[in-house]
C-alpha cells in the first residue's frame, strides 16, 4: 500500500501473453508425444472460430466490468439476439439488413435497461443484470421451444468463411477489439469509464456523469453480446433458445475478463489482457480437444487455471493493507 | 429492519395469493409441505448471508451442492450401514470447501467471485470425473429420511431448518456475528480495532459450506440422486439473500430477513407452479419481482470517504 | 464576482453552515479561516456544487445560480482544490489534471496536448521530480498534492478554490505555490484560499473571513487584523484560558522507543509516561501516524526496540495496553452502519478482555446521550462519532493511549469535552500521546511537543512553546 | 475459401392439430407420415440375428457402399454431442467396449462437444483434418448440426445416430424406431389401465429436443383420442426435487391422479415417492429401462411399463462404419428394433448388480468389461 513497499508490476496482458506461447510450446511437446500435430491449419482454425463469440462477448464484458459493473444477462441475450437475426432473416439475403439492425436495436434497449435499473433504482449489477437475465430467459422459453428461423447463405459467410488460416468470425472479434481499445483509449467515454469504475466519487467532483457512464458501458457491454449472437445465428444457421447458456457465456466471459488481468472491482485493465485471456482459454480448449481430454477434467483444469492467474496478479499488484 | 419491510410485504401478498388458489396451502399439513420444500434454500441462503454480509459472495454452493449428493450417491451405494459416516463426510466436505474459498480469497487476495467461480468449475467437473459422468450408486433409506421422512407431522427437513435458522441468528447476535459485521461494514476499522477480518471471513465461507452440505443432504434425500440438484442454486441464494435486504458490499442485513428472502423466492416458484399459465413466462414474471422488491428496499447510502493513500482495497 | 447570501447546511440533522455570507471580487485572495469543523470544505463544496445548499443564494456576476451537479459549477468557471484525496491512482498524472475535460481533437482525446499542457503546469510550479506520465498511486502525498494544484489551475477558471492546498507541502513548494497565486491575481482571477497557517494567511490574502461553528463572524481587508486577533476570532476565547490545568508531573515510562523505525519511520527515541499528554507536530506526511499506527503494531516497528515489548500485530498493540484512535474516523475509526453499542464494544468482542459493563458509565462520563445508542453511527455528529471511538478504547482501559487528529472536524463543545476527558484520563494515570495539525490545541494540550520531520524527530519542546518555534523545526528552517 | 457447406437446409415439419383433451397444440416437430410409419415397425419383425438386436434391422432398404471400400486398419472418428447424462454415459461406455472387439480399428478418435452446438460444428470440422476413413456424429441439435454434417458428407462416409439431420447425406442414419414408437407405447398403456375419464399428467423434460418432442406428441395423439383427460402437461428440466414438486402440487390440486406420461424415465421415481409420500396408492405409470426404475416396479408391484430408447444403438454406428468400410451394404435407414418392458418381461431386464441409472437395453452384457466398466458389481 505504501510507495516504497510497492514493486512495479508487468502489464498483466504481458504476462498473460507470455503465458499463452508457453502454453502453445508446452500443447505442441504434449501432442507431438501423442503422435499427432498441434497447430495443424484446422485447429488454429478451430482456435480462433471457438474463441471468436466467447472473445466478442468478452470484450464487452470488459467495458462493464471496468466501469465498476458487471453483466450476468449475456447469456440469455445472446439467444435472444441469435433467433431475433434467425427469424427476421428467414433466409432471405434481402432481410439481413433489417435483423442486423433489429439485433443491434434489441441488444442496446436491454443494455438501457440494465444500465438504468442499476444507476436509476440503484440496484446491485449483480442482482440487476441477473433479474434482466431471468425476464429475457422467460421471453425466450416462451416464445419458442427449439430452434427457429433461418440464416440466408450469405450471412452464413460471417460464420464459416475465412481467408486463409484467419476466419472472418475472427476478423470480426479482432475488429470489435480493437474498436473497443480504441474507445478506451482514445475517447473521453472510454477515459470516464476508467474514472467511474476507479472512484466513483472522484469521477463525480471532477464533473463526470458517472450514470450516463455506466448506461453507456453497459449498453456497449449488450450490443457486443447481440454480436456474438448474430455470429452464432450465422453458424448454426438458425436461432436457437439455448445457444447462449449451453455456452455459459456470462461466467466465462467474466472468468475471461479477469484471466486477462481487468480488476473486478473495476477502473483497472483493458482488451488487451481480455483478448488474451479469451486465446488461453481457447488454446487449452483445443488442447484437450487434441488429447481427448474429458470435459471434466477440463472444468478442473480451467477453475484452477483461473484462480492461479488472478492470485498471481493480486501478489505483483498489491500488499496486504494495514 | 426496515429494509427488510419490501420483502415481508411481498411475502404477505404471495402466501395470500397462494391460498386463494389453494386453500389446502393454509392447513398445518401443507405449510408444513410448503416450508419442507422451502427448507434446503432457506438454509442455503443463510449460509450465503455470513458469506455476503463479510463482504464476499460464495458462488460455489450450487455446483457443491450436486458434488455432495453424487458423492454421497457413490459412496453409500444403497447401504444402509455406509449412511451415517458419510453424513460426517459430507459435513466435513462442506467444511473444507468453505475453507479454501475463504483462505483463498483472504490470504491470497482473490476477489471471492472469482475464487467462488472456480470452486464451481472445480466441483463440478472432478465429482463428475470420479462418477464418470453421471452419478452412479444409490443412496440408502436412513440417508433419505431426513429429506422424506419426518418426525410425526413435522418432516425432519423443517426441524433441521428451525434448528439451524435458531443458530444461525444466536451466532450473528454473538460476538463472531457482530465482528463479521464490522469486517463486512468497513475492514480498516475493524481490523484497527483487532478484528481478525481474514479469520472470521474464512469461517463465514465455511458456514456456507457447511450450509451448502445440510442443504445436499435435504435434496438428495428429498428427490434423490439427480445431477441437476444443485443447479442455479447459487444464483437463487444470493438473490434470496438480497431480496431480504441485505446489501451486496457487506455490513447489513439481518439473517430473519434474509432467510425471509428465501421463503418469499420458495413461495414465488410455489405461485407460479400454481397459476401454472405459461411455464416458461414465470422466469420473466421472477425476475421483474425481484428487481421491484430489491429496488424499493434500496436506500442511498453516503459514499464512503476516499484515504489519502488512495489505496482502499476496493477489490470485492 | 462571486457573492453568496445566508447560506445554510446540514448533514444528517447536524447543523453544519448557517447564514454564511461570502463576496469575492475578481483579482482577489479571499483567505477563509476558522477551526476544524467550523464548516469551510461545506462551504466550499456549495460553491463548487458538490452540495446544494438547504438555504441561502448564490450569484455569479449578478446572476443567481445553482450547481447540481460539480460540472455545472465549473462550466461557469469555477475550479477547486479538494481538502481530500481526489484522485485516481491508476491513473496517470495528465490523465488526473484533465479528468472529466479531456482535450479532443476531431472527436478524439488529445493525449500529446494533454500531456504538454500538464508539463507546461508542473514546471510554472518548479516541479520537476515527477511527469505527466507517471502514474499517480506512485507518487508520494506532497507530489500527489501537488497534483492537485495542477488539476485545479489548468482549468484556466475564474475562481479557484483552494481548502489546504499546502497542508502536505515543503516550503519551497509552498514558495512556487505562491509565485502562481500571484500570476492568478494579475491575471484577475479571484482566488478563496483555506488555511490553517496563519502565516500564509498573512501573506496571501488581500481579505479574510472567519468562520466559526458554521456561521460567519466576520470578513475583514488583512490590514486591519492582526494574527492574534484573528486567532481570537476564530476560536472565540483566549487560548491560555481556555485548555484544561496541566499535569502536576510525569509518573513512571509507560512505554519506551530506542532507534525504533520502519518504512517511513527513523530511530525515534520516545518516552510515553502516565500522567503525561505528548504532543505529536509536524506536516501532512511527516510520519505522524506511521509513529502511532507503528506503536499501536499496525503497522509494525522493523527496527530498534520498543519497552515493554514491540508489537507485531494491531492484537498485540491491544494486548500491550496500547489504544489508538485514529486520524479519519469515518474510515479507519469506525462501522459507520453498525450502532453506537456494536463500535463502542468491538475491541472486547473482536479481542476478548475488556471491561463490557463499563460500557454504559463511560458513555455517561462523555456525556453521549443514552437515546443514541442504538442508532446506527453514521447519524451521529463529528463530536459524537469520535465520542464514541474514545469509549470504544476506555473499555479496554488502556495504559497508553494514541490520539491521532482527535478533533478534526469535531465541533467547539465536542472539542472541549475531549480536551477535557484527555486530560482528565492522564491526570487517572493513562499515557497519552496525541497528534495534531492545530499548533493552539496542540500547544495547549501537551506537556512535551515532539516534532517530526521526514519520519525523523525533529526536536522536542517543552509545554507552550511558541507556534513559530514548532513549525519552523516542522518545515525544517535552521532553528 | 469456406467451410460452409453447400446444401441449403429447409427444416421438414408440417403440424397436425387435434382436438383438445387438456394436451394442447400439437407440436410443430409433429410429422403424420413418421408418426404412422414408427407405429407400423412396432409389429414388423426385424431382420438379422436373433440375440443381436443391434445388428437387427426393420424394413432395411439396403444400399450399396462400395465406393467406401478400403483396406484396414481403420481410423474411426466420432463427434459427440455430450456425455452429460446417464443414458449417454452408459451408451459411450458401450460404444468404446465394441471399439475394443475389432483389432481392424487402428483408431478411434472422439470429441466431446458438452452439449455445445457450436463446439461440435467446430469438432466435425476438426475431425475431418484428422484423416478419419469414416466419421460417426451424435448430433446435439437436429437443425443446427445439419450444415457441419453436409460438410463433412462430402470428404468421409458419414454416419449419424440418435438424433437424425436433416440431409440424407450421410450413409446411414442409425436410431430405434423412434420417439412416436416411445410415446404412444407409454400413452396407449394408460389408455388401457386408467379408466375412463380418469385424470393423466404428463411429465416431459424439457421443450425443443427433436427426440423428446416426437415421443409428446405420440402421445398427444394417443390421448386425444382415448377419453382420458389429461390434467397437466409440465417440464421438470429432469430434475427429480422439481418432477416430485410438480406431482405433489398436482395430487394436491387435483386430490387424485390416476396416471402418469413421462417422456423419460429418469425421474420416474421421484414422480413414484410423491405418490408414495403422500399416503397414495401409485397410479398407473411409465418410466424407462432404467434399473432403479425396474428395481421400484418390482419391489412396490407396480402397474407400469417401461418403452425404451435402446442404449445398444451405440453399439451399431461402429458395426456399420466397419460394413460400409468393408464395402458390404447397410440399411439407408437402420431402424432398430425398440423393445418395451413389461410386467412380463420384467425379470429380464433388472439386473440387482448394476448401478441404478444404468439402463437394462444396454446390449452390453457380452462385451468385455461387463459389469465392472458400467459401475456394476460381479455376482
Ligand atoms: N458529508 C458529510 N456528512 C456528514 N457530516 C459532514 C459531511 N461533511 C462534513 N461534515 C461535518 O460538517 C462539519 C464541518 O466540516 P468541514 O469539513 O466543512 O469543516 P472544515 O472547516 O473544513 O474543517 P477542517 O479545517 O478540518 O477541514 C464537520 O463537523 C463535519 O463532521
Ligand atoms: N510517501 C508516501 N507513500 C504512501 N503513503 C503516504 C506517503 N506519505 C504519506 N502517506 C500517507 O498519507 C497519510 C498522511 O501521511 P502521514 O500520516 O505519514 O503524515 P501525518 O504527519 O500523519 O499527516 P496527517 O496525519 O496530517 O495525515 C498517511 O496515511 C500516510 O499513510
Ligand atoms: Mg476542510
Ligand atoms: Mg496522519
Amino acid at each position: 500500500m505504501h510507495l516504497l513497499t510497492r514493486a512495479r508490476p508487468r502489464d498483466p496482458a504481458q504476462v498473460l501473453f507470455l503465458a499463452l506461447l508457453g502454453l502453445v510450446a508446452a500443447g505442441w511437446a504434449l501432442v507431438a508425444l501423442d503422435g499427432g500435430q498441434f497447430l495443424t491449419l484446422e485447429s488454429v482454425v478451430g482456435i480462433q472460430q471457438r474463441s471468436a463469440a466467447l472473445g466478442i462477448v468478452a470484450i464487452g464484458q470488459t467495458l462493464a466490468i471496468l466501469a465498476g459493473s458487471l453483466d450476468l444477462s449475456v447469456a440469455y441475450l445472446i439467444s435472444l439476439t441469435s433467433l431475433v437475426a434467425a427469424e427476421i432473416m428467414a433466409g432471405q439475403d434481402g432481410n439481413i439488413g433489417q435483423a442486423v439492425a433489429a439485433v443491434l436495436a434489441v441488444s442496446a434497449l436491454v443494455g438501457l435497461v440494465n444500465g438504468l435499473v442499476i444507476t436509476g433504482l440503484r440496484v446491485h449489477a449483480f442482482i440487476a443484470t441477473l433479474g434482466v437475465a431471468l425476464i429475457i430467459k422467460g421471453v425466450v422459453d416462451h416464445l419458442y421451444d427449439g430452434p427457429a428461423g433461418a440464416v440466408p447463405e450469405s450471412f452464413q459467410v460471417l460464420g464459416y468463411s475465412r481467408i486463409g488460416p484467419v476466419p472472418v468470425s475472427a476478423l470480426l472479434w479482432a475488429g470489435v477489439a480493437v474498436a473497443a481499445w480504441f474507445l478506451l483509449s482514445r475517447t473521453r467515454l472510454g477515459y470516464r469509464i476508467y474514472a467511474v469504475g476507479g472512484n466513483e466519487e472522484v469521477a463525480r467532483l471532477s464533473g463526470i456523469r458517472t450514470g450516463r457512464v455506466i448506461v453507456l458501458a453497459h449498453v456497449l457491454c449488450s450490443v457486443c453480446a447481440g454480436v456474438a449472437g448474430l455470429l452464432l445465428a450465422s453458424r448454426l444457421g438458425a436461432g436457437a433458445p439455448t445457444v447462449g447458456t449451453d455456452g455459459g457465456y456470462d461466467l466465462e466471459s467474466i472468468a475471461a475478463v479477469v484471466l486477462g488481468g481487468t480488476a473486478l472491482a473495476g477502473g483497472k485493465g483493458g482488451v488487451a489482457g481480455t483478448v488474451a485471456g479469451v486465446l488461453l482459454l481457447a488454446v487449452l480448449d483445443t488442447l484437450f480437444n487434441q488429447l481427448e481430454v474429458n470435459s471434466f477434467v477440463k472444468d478442473v483444469v480451467r477453475g484452477v487455471v483461473i484462480v492461479v492467474a488472478v492470485a498471481v496478479y493480486a501478489r505483483r499488484t498489491q500488499g496486504r493493507p494495514a | 429492519m426496515r429494509r427488510a419491510l419490501p420483502v415481508l410485504a411481498v411475502l404477505a401478498a404471495l402466501l395470500t395469493a397462494i391460498a386463494l388458489v389453494n386453500p389446502h396451502f393454509l392447513e398445518p399439513a401443507g405449510f408444513l409441505a410448503f416450508l419442507k420444500r422451502a427448507a434446503p434454500l432457506v438454509i442455503l441462503a443463510a449460509g450465503q448471508y455470513f458469506v455476503i454480509v463479510s463482504g464476499e459472495f460464495d458462488l460455489s454452493v450450487g455446483s457443491l451442492v450436486t458434488a455432495e449428493v453424487v458423492i454421497a450417491a457413490r459412496l453409500i451405494d444403497g447401504d444402509e450401514s455406509a449412511t451415517w459416516p458419510v453424513l460426517a463426510l459430507l459435513i466435513a466436505a462442506g467444511l473444507l470447501v468453505g475453507l479454501v474459498n475463504g483462505v483463498v480469497t483472504t490470504k491470497m487476495r482473490v476477489p471471492s467471485f472469482i475464487v467462488t467461480l472456480g470452486m464451481l468449475l472445480v466441483l463440478s467437473g472432478a465429482v463428475f470425473l470420479w462418477t464418470g459422468g453421471a452419478p452412479r450408486g444409490a443412496l440408502s433409506e436412513g440417508f433419505r429420511v431426513f429429506g422424506r421422512g419426518g418426525l410425526g407431522p413435522v418432516p425432519w427437513s423443517v426441524l433441521i431448518l428451525v434448528v439451524l435458522g435458531a443458530a444461525a441468528i444466536r451466532l450473528m447476535r454473538a460476538d463472531f456475528g457482530k465482528t463479521l459485521m464490522a469486517a463486512g461494514d468497513n475492514e480498516r476499522a475493524a481490523a484497527l480495532s483487532g478484528v481478525r477480518v481474514d479469520r472470521v471471513k474464512i469461517f463465514a465461507f465455511m458456514l456456507s459450506g457447511l450450509a451448502a452440505a445440510v442443504a445436499a443432504i435435504l435434496l438428495g434425500g428429498f428427490a434423490g440422486v439427480s445431477a441437476q440438484v444443485g443447479q442455479g442454486l447459487e444464483f437463487s441464494a444470493i438473490t434470496a439473500v438480497v431480496l431480504g435486504g441485505v446489501t451486496l458490499g457487506g455490513g447489513r442485513g439481518s439473517v430473519p430477513a434474509a432467510m425471509a428472502g428465501a421463503v418469499t423466492l420458495e413461495a414465488l416458484f410455489t405461485l407460479l407452479n400454481l397459476y401454472g399459465v405459461s411455464g416458461a413466462l414465470e422466469f420473466t414474471v421472477q425476475g421483474v419481482i425481484i428487481i421491484a422488491a430489491i429496488a424499493a428496499g434500496a436506500v442511498r447510502l453516503p459514499r464512503k470517504p476516499t484515504p489519502r493513500t488512495g489505496d482502499a482495497h476496493a477489490a470485492s | 464576482m462571486l457573492s453568496m447570501r445566508g447560506i445554510g447546511k446540514s448533514f444528517l440533522g447536524v447543523r453544519v453552515l448557517s447564514g454564511v455570507d461570502l463576496s469575492v471580487t475578481a483579482g482577489e485572495v479571499h483567505a477563509v479561516v476558522g477551526e476544524n469543523g467550523a464548516g469551510k470544505s461545506t462551504l466550499m463544496k456549495i460553491i463548487c456544487g458538490v452540495h446544494a445548499p438547504d438555504e441561502g443564494a448564490i450569484e455569479i456576476d449578478g446572476r443567481p445560480v445553482s450547481f447540481g451537479h460539480p460540472i455545472e459549477a465549473r462550466r461557469s468557471g469555477i475550479a477547486i482544490i479538494y481538502q481530500e484525496f481526489n484522485l485516481l491512482p491508476e491513473r496517470t498524472v495528465a490523465e488526473n489534471v484533465f479528468l472529466g475535460r479531456e482535450p479532443v481533437r476531431r472527436g478524439l482525446v488529445d493525449r500529446a496536448a494533454m500531456e504538454e499542457a500538464t508539463a507546461r503546469l508542473l514546471d510554472e510550479l518548479g516541479e520537476n521530480s515527477f511527469g505527466p506520465r507517471d502514474v499517480v498511486k506512485r507518487l508520494p502525498v506532497a507530489q500527489q498534492q501537488i497534483v492537485e494544484i495542477v488539476k485545479a489551475l489548468s482549468v484556466n477558471a475564474r475562481l479557484v478554490v483552494m481548502d489546504e492546498p499546502s497542508a502536505a507541502l515543503a516550503e519551497h513548494e509552498v514558495e512556487s505555490l505562491y509565485r502562481l497565486i500571484g500570476r492568478l491575481r494579475e491575471r484577475g482571477v479571484a482566488v478563496v484560499y483555506i488555511s490553517h497557517r496563519l502565516r500564509e494567511v498573512f501573506d496571501l490574502a488581500d481579505r479574510v473571513t472567519v468562520l466559526k461553528d458554521g456561521s460567519r463572524v466576520t470578513t475583514l481587508p488583512i490590514g486591519e487584523i492582526t494574527p492574534g486577533e484573528l486567532i481570537r476570532l476564530m476560536v472565540g476565547r483566549d487560548l491560555g484560558t481556555y485548555f484544561p490545568p496541566r499535569s502536576a508531573g510525569a509518573g513512571e515510562v509507560r512505554l519506551s522507543l530506542r532507534g525504533a523505525g520502519n518504512h517511513r519511520l527513523r530511530d525515534i527515541d520516545l518516552e510515553l509516561r502516565a500522567g503525561e499528554i505528548v504532543g505529536i507536530a509536524g506536516l501532512q506526511g511527516s510520519g505522524r501516524s506511521e509513529l502511532a499506527r507503528a506503536i499501536f503494531g499496525a503497522e509494525p516497528f522493523t527496527t530498534g526496540e520498543m519497552i515493554p515489548a514491540r508489537p507485531r500485530s494491531v492484537r498485540e498493540g491491544v494486548a500491550l495496553g496500547i489504544g489508538l484512535v485514529t486520524e479519519d474516523r469515518k474510515a479507519e475509526g469506525l462501522a459507520l452502519r453498525q450502532s453506537v453499542r456494536d463500535n463502542v464494544l468491538l475491541v472486547a468482542r473482536a479481542v476478548g478482555g475488556g471491561n463490557r459493563a463499563a460500557v454504559g458509565g463511560l458513555l455517561e462520563r462523555v456525556r453521549l446521550s443514552p437515546a443514541r445508542r442504538d442508532q446506527e453511527v453514521r447519524y451521529l455528529s463529528g463530536g459524537n462519532q469520535q465520542k464514541a471511538v474514545l469509549v470504544k478504547w476506555l473499555t479496554m482501559a488502556p495504559r497508553v493511549l494514541l490520539f491521532d487528529e482527535p478533533t478534526r472536524g469535531v465541533d467547539v463543545g465536542a472539542k472541549a469535552a475531549i480536551h477535557d476527558l484527555m486530560r482528565e484520563l492522564a491526570n487517572d494515570g493513562m499515557a497519552i500521546m496525541m497528534i495534531s495539525s492545530e499548533l493552539p490545541e496542540l500547544i495547549g494540550m501537551s506537556d512535551r511537543i515532539v516534532v517530526l520531520r521526514d519520519g525523523r524527530i525533529a526536536g522536542t519542546l517543552p509545554a507552550g512553546a511558541s507556534e513559530e518555534a514548532v513549525m519552523r523545526l516542522a518545515a525544517g528552517e535552521a532553528a | 475459401t469456406t467451410d460452409k457447406p453447400t446444401a441449403a437446409t429447409e427444416p421438414a415439419a408440417s403440424a397436425a392439430s387435434t382436438q383438445d383433451s387438456g394436451t394442447g397444440a400439437q407440436s410443430k416437430f409433429f410429422v403424420q407420415a413418421d408418426f404412422d410409419a414408427q407405429l407400423a415397425m412396432r409389429s414388423q419383425t426385424p431382420e438379422g440375428p436373433e440375440d443381436r438386436p443391434w445388428e437387427q434391422a426393420i424394413a432395411p432398404k439396403m444400399i450399396d457402399t462400395a465406393q467406401y471400400k478400403k483396406d484396414g486398419p481403420y481410423h474411426l472418428c466420432f463427434s459427440n454431442a455430450a456425455i452429460d447424462n446417464p443414458w449417454r454415459q452408459v451408451g459411450w461406455k458401450t460404444m468404446q467396449a465394441e471399439v475394443g472387439l475389432h483389432e481392424e480399428i487402428g483408431k478411434f478418435t472422439a470429441l466431446d462437444a458438452e452439449g455445445k452446438d457450436d463446439k461440435q460444428i467446430s469438432d466435425i470440422a476438426e475431425l475431418q483434418a484428422k484423416g478419419c476413413d469414416a466419421l460417426i456424429v451424435s448430433p446435439n441439435t437436429t437443425a443446427t448440426l445439419t450444415p457441419a454434417v453436409t460438410a463433412a458428407c462430402e470428404k468421409v462416409p458419414v454416419i449419424v445416430f440418435d438424433r437424425g439431420v436433416e440431409t440424407d447425406c450421410p450413409v446411414t442414419f442409425i436410431k430405434p424406431i423412434g420417439g412416436y414408437a416411445f410415446g404412444a407405447d407409454a400413452a396407449e398403456f394408460l389408455t388401457e389401465k386408467v379408466p375412463a375419464g380418469g385424470k393423466v399428467l404428463a411429465l416431459r423434460i424439457l421443450p425443443g429436443v427433436d427426440v423428446l418432442e416426437t415421443r409428446w406428441s405420440a402421445a398427444k395423439v394417443v390421448f386425444d383420442q382415448s377419453d382420458l383427460q389429461v390434467v397437466g402437461v409440465e417440464f421438470t428440466d429432469g430434475d427429480a426435487a422439481k418432477t416430485k414438486n410438480i406431482v405433489s402440487d398436482y395430487i394436491q390440486r387435483h386430490g387424485k391422479i390416476d396416471g402418469v406420461w413421462m417422456d423419460a424415465g429418469a425421474t420416474a421415481v421421484a414422480a413414484i415417492e410423491a405418490f408414495e409420500d403422500a399416503g397414495l396408492p401409485v397410479p398407473p405409470i411409465n418410466g424407462e429401462d432404467q434399473q432403479d426404475f425396474l428395481q421400484k416396479w418390482k419391489d412396490a408391484g407396480l402397474t407400469a411399463v417401461a418403452p425404451t430408447y435402446p442404449t445398444y444403438q451405440w453399439r451399431t454406428p461402429i458395426i456399420a462404419a466397419l460394413r460400409i468400410l468393408g464395402g458390404e451394404q447397410v440399411p439407408e435407414t437402420w431402424n432398430l428394433p425398440q423393445p418395451k418392458v413389461t410386467g412380463e418381461t420384467l425379470g429380464d431386464y433388472l439386473q440387482p448388480d448394476m448401478p441404478p441409472l444404468h439402463y437394462a437395453l444396454c446390449g452390453c452384457e457380452d462385451l468385455p468389461g461387463f459389469p465392472e466398466a458400467w459401475g456394476g458389481k460381479k455376482s
